[in-house]
């Protein structure tokens, strides 16, 4: 399992780990989703601002968790900055094909996120990787859909 | 005690005992395994496989009801297994052994036919705040189909039960006392024979959970008095697939059977349906013939070593443990740092990093610990945490394991940079 | 179809089979194993035994929770043979096959859970004259619970389902309808798909006992489109102690959970608990996993002959020994002497022995039959007579040992003075 | 388990299998007591005469069954006749230790029971050969409480 344990604990994955992008609380929120993972316990908190042109202004990560789940919402938190509602929900669904070893459209460079890869040698830590991304797309589907934000909690569990 | 134990030590060889488990001759991403999770699943002597193969090689046939060799052969080995553990935990009559397939279906056992017919609505079933969820899931859910009430025996921050109040939690309403003999967590050994007699007095039955103290300490239910004992083959050098409830003869006489089938009914009709005798009205259908009687051997193979001898080992090494542990820091033990009334499971916290890291971490050096809530989400939360890093030790650890996981988590720190 | 089951027997060579088989060298009383009680409990190959060894000395761990490469192994394993079980009953999904200790834990786990939650007063349950007790005493007893109602198919003299009467037994009060689709003391086959179909039509859910055909034949259940289908490993060359549900996802979906405790749960609070995903809400505890990695072996095994093939064939070795023993004076095949729709259990009585009497005779010879009820005292009862001698066939069998079983025969009715 | 097929099924059992004594039912009868055992299937019915002395006048057994369960019935018709109830009461309760491989205190010339010692060796024979003495002892055990006849039944499954 963990002879590649350098693959999946990448130089940028501590970096994030250590030091997570996202962390100050908005003041003004769109978009409130919490996300958890039962089997770990991680939870993780999001809070989006949305513009008027439906792109993502501003956001906010907290994730209690290990450092593959907290690596990956500090990642999320610097990806989709500036990013459309519909980019942002494209790329989720790309990540997710990409930790679960399916093919995915990704061809553009995807920066700090293409060290994710790295998880799918330890399948049992691949809900930790998704669980921020998860939380998004949850949160932004609610959000089209009108519902209220803070009214619900995504669990990894879900996820077959 | 003391210098009996300091004496038997001389008799009990880690080094010939290591040598009798040949997975741990595997190597681990290059390094040698130290397996410290006995606690969920022990390893298995040489004799334990072996004797699983010769089953199959010589006497393999279904039970019972069969008039060929191999099933009188097959019948003969299974009971034999039986009469074994009825000596093991005390000298109990063989119709009290039931075989189900582990703990967790033996409590369930009794949640469904003795917990069906025995609580009522307002009655009270206490169990405590340390409890793994297969004594506490059955107990919630029957609670809530009879209107009844759970009620918890705290801990201390320690991770002891607190008795200050158990007068008062244990009542005249108390049908069922379920706690725990050792938690899986935190090590705790829990008065089981005190927590009895109050009980007892109150006119409540009491189920004790012996998965993780069977493996490692002599256990006499006749003494301890209990109503039910339940425990896992797996978790002492046994085969998968294998438990053990012990009932008390007139309680189990009393109770209806749990599964329906073959082998556990006396006559069928359509008009009458009458059980077969104990211990066979709980065991219905085909058992798991071959992990029983290979049990037998595992039984063998702890008293040859002698139960007072391992617990005694073990508490030695869990001290050490301990003691070597807490000098890393960061690091918290979560349970008793007393190694009194305690066992070798030493669960542990880092300051800076979730369970799992530490987990995947240790893998990569070859060193088998477990993370997460360990199945005791109701604990985490008493505790304060989400997860805990678990090392559970058994009698093919030495200190040489204990050096590896204090030295490897030293080096943890450094490479996420939490020096 | 014959021709090419013809161009396939070339492919199945009974004595290189026979030859992986330890236990068949084994000599019972001084005689080579004549085995013909294949019903009871199939004997393994050597590949399945090494398989058990195998895993015992290089991945034993428990499973799921783990974060180490045992536990990984482990889990890999055990999910490996939950895939090939999916794909060797038709290509079902891994969320509808479900591990239990055995077909008769499969079967009363639909019981308590389906069945306390559908089935309400004045509903039926539709069983066959044919049942094995496994698939006839949790209806039995469920209906007495919920007042609702047993109806029965009944069978012809030759033993096969009399389905004259099938629109007013099955109707639109039937919640369900659980027959077996082979009998293990006829070797009727029945007809599955027809009997889904009418049961479809008129609202009610289908359960199949599939002990004694999962072994034997291709079964498809995606085809066949029941709704649940039990069987166990041991009939079928895998370890005791193992079984499978087979649930349409949607309905397991909606089903409560069984036994409870860890590894079946998502959270667990003294509030709310919420239960893990298919299929593990229903595997609550430490699974058999040595057992579950060993089934994939044998059905390997299986597959390498080819079910097709062992259809075949033992349709052909049966027709062999119907042909042989009702050669026999005094002696009356109880089942279908016609060999289509029918397998390999092949039940007789004498006009003056005992079957209990005639088993231990031939187990003298070596040669082992199963004598008694076979846990179906209601179809003993339709059959008027008190219990059957049985011969059951599987792939490790030939002429030869139906000639030693006719022989023997012979032999025992001038024994016992009957010529 | 059956090197000794001959020790179970000898000339004597044989030879009250094929001929089972005690076969014609009675006219006038002071006990009857059903039996089976239902793991085999087998049933007795069980017929006795008790004269004024309280000794056996007369026996009546009837077993479907197998050949053991048959010729014990068939040996105990022979050999209580004209006994005790209280002789024939505790020489069942011996026989079943001898059954048992219990030690029994039997010193007397028991004749042809001697033969049922062979079912030792198979035990799970040994509930056919015990049917028609549990049968018995169940019936003089009521007779002497004042239960009326054919009120009850005998399992052998009560004996542990
Ligand atoms: C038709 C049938 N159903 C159910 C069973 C019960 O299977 P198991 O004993 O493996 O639970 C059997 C086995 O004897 C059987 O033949
Ligand atoms: C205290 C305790 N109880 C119950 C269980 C459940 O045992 P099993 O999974 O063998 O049913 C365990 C095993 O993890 C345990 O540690």
């Amino acid at each position: 399992m963990s002879e590649n344990l350098d693959d999946m604990y990448r130089e940028i994955i501590l970096d994030h780990y250590k030091a997570p992008r996202g962390k100050k609380p908005l003041e003004e929120k769109d978009i409130t989703s919490d996300g958890h993972n039962p089997s770990c316990g991680d939870e993780l908190k999001m809070e989006l601002k949305v513009d008027k042109k439906n792109n993502i202004a501003d956001v906010h990560v907290n994730c209690k968790g290990c450092a593959i789940s907290v690596a990956s919402g500090s990642m999320l938190a610097e990806y989709i900055k500036g990013k459309s509602l519909k980019e942002v929900k494209l790329i989720s669904e790309e990540i997710k094909k990409m930790l679960k070893g399916e093919e995915s459209k990704i061809t553009e460079d995807i920066g700090d996120l293409d060290s994710l890869k790295g998880v799918r040698q330890f399948p049992v830590r691949i809900k930790c990787a998704l669980l921020a991304w998860m939380t998004l797309i949850e949160g932004v589907n609610k959000f089209e859909n009108g519902t209220k934000p803070d009214s619900f909690t995504v669990s990894t569990e879900d996820d077959k | 005690m003391s210098t009996e134990t300091t004496k038997k030590d001389f008799l009990f060889d880690v080094q010939k005992i290591k040598s009798d488990f040949p997975i741990l001759q595997r190597k681990i991403n290059g390094h040698r395994l130290v397996y410290l999770d006995s606690g969920a699943s022990t390893q298995k002597p040489i004799e334990v496989i072996d004797a699983h193969t010769d089953y199959f090689k010589k006497i393999n046939s279904n039970i019972h009801r069969g008039l060929h060799t191999l099933a009188e052969d097959a019948t003969n080995a299974y009971e034999k297994t039986r009469s074994h553990i009825a000596k093991f935990i005390g000298g109990t009559k063989t119709s009290e052994i039931i075989f189900t397939a582990g703990t967790t279906e033996s409590i369930n056992l009794v949640a469904y036919t003795w917990g069906e017919t025995n609580i009522a609505e307002g009655d009270e079933i206490v169990i405590t705040d340390m409890e793994h969820h297969a004594n506490l899931v059955p107990w919630v859910m029957l609670a809530k189909r009879k209107n009844a009430i759970i009620k918890r025996i705290p801990i201390t921050d320690e991770g002891r039960l607190d008795l200050s109040d158990i007068q008062n939690i244990i009542t005249e309403k108390t049908k069922l006392v379920s706690l725990t003999h050792m938690s899986n967590v935190l090590g705790t050994v829990n008065p089981i024979k005190e927590i009895v007699q109050i009980a007892h007095q109150k006119g409540a039955v009491v189920l004790a959970d012996g998965a993780q103290s069977v493996p490692h300490m002599p256990v006499d239910v006749v003494d301890l008095d209990v109503d039910f004992y339940a425990f896992s083959a797996h978790k002492m050098l046994g085969p998968t697939g294998v438990g053990v409830l012990y009932g008390k003869e007139d309680i189990l006489d009393k109770m209806p059977p749990f599964n329906m089938g073959g082998e556990m009914i006396s006559e069928v009709s359509f008009e009458r349906i009458t059980w077969a005798e104990l211990p066979h009205k709980f065991e219905a259908g085909t058992p798991n013939i071959a992990g029983v009687v290979t049990f037998d051997t595992a039984l063998t193979y702890l008293e040859n070593i002698g139960m007072e001898n391992i617990h005694a080992y073990e508490t030695k090494l869990t001290a050490y443990a301990i003691k070597k542990l807490i000098q890393i820091d960061g690091l918290k033990i979560q349970g008793p740092y007393n190694t009194i009334n305690r066992g070798g499971a030493v669960s542990f916290t880092d300051k800076n990093l979730h369970p799992h890291d530490i987990s995947t971490f240790l893998d990569s050096k070859g060193i088998a610990i477990r993370a997460g809530h360990h199945c005791a989400q109701t604990l985490m939360k008493r505790m304060r945490t989400i997860a805990t890093a678990r090392a559970s030790l058994y009698i093919y650890n030495d200190e040489a394991d204990i050096d590896a996981l204090h030295d490897e988590l030293f080096a943890m720190r450094r490479y996420f940079g939490h020096e």
